[in-house]
């Protein structure tokens, strides 16, 4: 059978790094991925260190817009890993609301987007509905909808206003209503079981030969949570469980994701409620020479900050490191030997970048271009209504 | 195993090219090797310890270039960091892509930003950096220039 | 010309670039279709195709690697008239990334810009209100 | 298979009596929460000219401009709306009480011409050296420095005078004292440079100066 190469990228909306899959099929069989990044190159190491420790935290904030405060949250670490200092107790409680917040509307995200590629515009439409109010929530505590501005070595820039409490708590409340009544609706739905049930599986040796992170490893069964594992910021403080499952397929990685939604949503509300009170910021003067690594469970995974100061108010090395850049090599052991409708959601299902699917294309061996990015999408969709109509559901 | 356990079995099996042993706290331990032992070093920890590799970094460090393999023993909530020092001159290193998958695609991006030569991966092609890009000018050492005279570097109006 | 930017006005689609953004603009832009800005309301839609684009919203500090694609887009696959609004400092200014080695020029200096909206990232509103300020300006000259 | 169905059934009912959950934004004004980060504006009034916020700006959003040729010398401070990433860190730095500039709540910013309306200007006035002509930093800051200083800011005739001016009293026996000692050069207003020679020097600086010139 002839074999052809599906490109994917690079250009698709809501991606963080820009990424060009390329997909060689055998009729409908997928046999081969290559990934190639690089388009949302922008040199941040090289920019963080021209400039001064606290200034680099807003350089670090723009890394990824989904992730505005896990790459700050790990980088801040680093730097109190240099000192080494703890930083005042409110600070860290502020740190976890915001990190958990921000987890909470990635996760939502993830689920509207990964219904859009299944063709439920529905769950799209809902989770996104959903989505708003926590950006308003992030909105009152932090000042913006998203790049919250609160981190900086040694502590937080802005406080949490007590008046500012009660109403987030309400709107908190008010979405999980609503989230109880999708996860029914999407945890009983026959469809989505035969979709997404046993397609593009990680095993838990695999899992653990990439060193896959975040909810990627722990559907595999991987219990890998920097929260639990190194506690940092209030983690060890609070009450609160590590979702893990034992397929590593699509689907489990959805529901760890939704269950996870809950840990967030509880952890958040925790926090606010029983905010201590004292300093928020520790204001350090100086960094001594010497490294640091500071880590934190990003929404897709644990990112990794190492820093080196060389005594003056610059960094001399920062190094970052993306979930999605240990997360991406999985894919060469999930995406091969599925269908091409199912390779959207596979590559959806490690929370990349995947709109990708909105300009894919593709192409026979000579270049003749054979299906268009709708098309790959369309195919997706397909197949979720033939399956619905095998269910007798329509 | 414990912390200590670790550490020194660690320190007695490869004494002869540990250069530096720094225990910076409890939870982070910087080793210093010579650049032909980071192949077994890093294989006892991931094979043999099951450690996690996290990520690689290079640095340019005025007079070397230094990798730092930064691995996690996540039972002992312990950050090892082995650290090799390379001639500025023939940055070269065994490449642990063959051991550890996870490391090809850092290897791949050390390459084309530091300019380290990572003998035994085969696949070095760019990753990040565009076509047009000159070879031999990397991006993250300190003496790099800017290249491109057509670059605007104010807000450009 | 003026009979197409009439007819073109009632039902702008837009296309989204990203050329290199941290992802916040974009999501904002796709925040604009959800439930509460419901772009759709105005005629407004995100086409799927760049063929079939008459706004093109870019985002992001164009990169070494997307400028080259950004150019041809603009030059050889857009249909003209075509707008182009620039959304978030990196688009404008490049923002942070000014001196970054891999983003040499701001946006405006590759392809012409009829619109800014700055913002880090601008709120939906915001996007909303800067097409829509474009748009009045438009039909005013025509 | 009845049970979603009455679910979803459910929702549909709860959608149709609830008011649309679309805002009618371009209708209606948009006004987003307090603590909203938006444009920072300079307040001409407080603010010092002291540059504090653009040692800070992570992105160099903040510029100035020494006009000395022409007129009144001033510093004109320069806010680019397209550098800006309203994090607020201008706003954290600022001496002036955090008033100086301040986050507004303006989120509508969009503009055309880029060359033209993307930046927003305060003029401020500038102290100069009486005798090197030379940049010394704004009147505004100088009297803040007094002010702060208290009797201390006597030390230095830079400050006292500027603070005394401003105040419309400047001590004529005090001058008329300076003078008649031939060494007015200690009594002008002198950036850091020019009053370090004076100080130094026995005689009046620079050498063959009119007494009293450069004192109003």
């Amino acid at each position: 059978m002839p074999k052809s190469v599906i490109s994917i990228g690079p250009y698709h909306p809501l991606q963080e790094e820009p990424e060009h899959f390329q997909l060689t099929v055998e009729g409908e069989k997928v046999v081969d991925i290559e990934v190639s990044v690089g388009y949302n190159h922008r040199g941040i190491e090289k920019l963080s260190e021209r400039r001064s420790f606290d200034q680099a935290t807003f350089v670090i904030e723009r890394i990824c817009g989904i992730c505005s405060t896990s790459h700050p949250f790990a980088y801040t670490q680093a730097v109190e890993d240099i000192i080494p200092v703890e930083v005042p107790e409110r600070a860290k409680y502020i740190r976890t609301i915001i990190a958990e917040g921000e987890r909470i509307h990635s996760h939502l995200l993830w689920f509207g987007l990964a219904g859009h590629f299944l063709g439920y515009n529905t769950v799209y439409m809902w989770m996104w509905r959903l989505r708003e109010e926590i950006l308003d929530v992030m909105e009152i505590l932090s000042g913006n909808r998203q790049n919250y501005a609160m981190f900086k070595p040694g502590g937080v820039r802005r406080d949490i206003k007590p008046e500012d409490i009660p109403l987030a708590i309400k709107k908190i409340d008010s979405i999980l209503p609503t989230v109880d009544r999708l996860k029914k609706a999407i945890l009983d739905d026959p469809v989505l079981h035969a979709r997404l049930k046993g397609i593009g599986t990680l095993t838990k040796e695999e899992a653990i030969a990439y060193c896959a992170l975040g909810p990627t490893s722990r559907a595999s069964g991987v219990a890998r949570d920097v929260r639990k594992d190194a506690p940092y910021g209030a983690y060890d403080r609070l009450d609160w469980n590590m979702i893990v499952t034992a397929n590593g397929d699509v689907w489990d990685k959805a529901v760890v994701r939704l269950l996870e939604l809950y840990e967030s949503i509880k952890i958040m509300k925790h926090c606010l409620l029983n905010l201590p009170g004292g300093e928020i910021d520790l204001n350090l003067k100086s960094i001594p020479p010497g490294e640091g690594i500071g880590a934190h469970e990003a929404p897709r995974g644990e990112t990794f900050h190492y820093v080196r100061s060389d005594g003056t108010n610059r960094p001399a090395r920062h190094k970052v490191r993306a979930p999605t850049f240990m997360n991406l090599p999985t894919l060469k052991a999930t995406v091969p030997g599925s269908s091409i409708a199912d390779a959207a959601i596979i590559l959806a299902a490690i929370d990349p970048c995947y709109c990708c699917t909105e300009r894919m294309a593709v192409r026979s061996a000579d270049g003749r271009k054979l299906y268009s990015g709708e098309e790959l999408l369309r195919l997706s969709r397909e197949k979720t209504s033939r399956i619905q109509k095998e269910l007798g559901k329509r | 195993m414990t912390r200590e356990e670790v550490l020194s079995e660690i320190q007695s099996r490869f004494g002869d090219v540990i250069l530096d042993f720094f225990d910076k706290s409890a939870k982070r331990v910087y080793i210093e090797l010579q650049p032909r032992a980071l192949v077994p070093v890093a294989r006892h920890l991931f094979a043999e310890l099951g450690a996690r590799f996290h990520i690689a970094s290079g640095m340019d460090s005025r007079t070397h270039l230094e990798v730092l393999y930064h691995f996690s023993v996540e039972a002992l909530n312990l950050l090892v960091s082995l650290r090799v020092k390379l001639d500025k001159n023939d940055p070269r290193v065994d490449s642990l892509a063959s051991t550890i998958k996870a490391a090809a695609w850092i290897e791949r991006e050390m390459h084309e930003l530091l300019g380290i030569q990572f003998s035994g991966n085969q696949d070095l092609r760019r990753l990040l950096l565009s076509e047009e890009w000159p070879a031999g000018v990397y991006p993250l050492r300190r003496d790099y220039r800017e290249w491109d005279p057509g670059a605007v570097r104010d807000r450009g109006v | 010309m003026s009979v197409t930017m009439r007819a073109l006005l009632k039902s702008p689609w837009v296309f989204h670039l990203s050329t290199g953004s941290c992802n916040n603009c974009d999501i904002e832009v796709l925040d604009c279709l959800t439930p509460r800005y419901d772009i759709e309301r105005f005629g407004m839609r995100l086409a799927a195709s760049i063929r079939h684009a008459d706004v093109l919203l870019v985002t992001g500090s164009c990169n070494r690697k997307s400028m080259i694609r950004v150019k041809r887009i603009y030059e050889e696959q857009v249909p003209k008239p075509c707008v182009v609004v620039a959304i978030g400092e990196c688009a404008m200014s490049r923002g942070m990334f000014i001196h970054s080695y891999n983003c040499p020029q701001p946006l405006d200096r590759i392809i012409p810009v009829n619109v800014y909206i700055p913002g880090c990232p601008p709120k939906p509103e915001a996007i909303i209100a800067g097409v829509v300020k474009l748009i009045n300006k438009v039909k005013a000259s025509l | 298979m009845k049970l979603p169905k009455l679910r979803e059934l459910l929702e549909a009912v709860n959608s149709l009596v609830h008011r649309p959950y679309t805002s009618r934004f371009p209708f209606e004004p948009h006004t987003p929460y307090p603590s909203f980060r938006g444009q920072p504006k300079y307040d001409p009034d407080r603010c010092l000219g002291c540059l504090a916020c653009e040692e800070v700006c992570p992105t160099e959003a903040i510029a100035h401009r020494d006009l000395t040729d022409d007129g009144t010398p001033r510093r004109v401070m320069i806010h680019y709306t397209d550098t800006c990433i309203f994090c607020g860190s201008c706003e954290a730095a600022c001496i002036a009480d955090h008033q100086g500039i301040r986050l507004s709540a303006d989120w509508e910013l969009s503009f055309f011409d880029r060359a033209k309306e993307s930046f927003e200007t305060i003029d401020k006035e500038l102290a100069i050296c009486e005798i090197c002509g030379s940049v010394i930093a704004c009147r505004d800051h100088l009297r803040w420095i007094a002010e702060r200083l208290g009797e201390l800011a006597f030390s230095s005739p830079t400050l006292y005078q500027t603070r005394l001016r401003e105040l419309g009293i400047i001590d004529p026996i005090l001058l008329e004292a300076a003078r008649s000692f031939g060494r007015e050069d200690r009594m002008k207003i002198l950036c850091a440079r020019c009053r370090r020679q004076t100080t130094l020097t026995t005689a009046a600086w620079p050498q063959g100066q009119e007494a009293g010139q450069g004192l109003t």
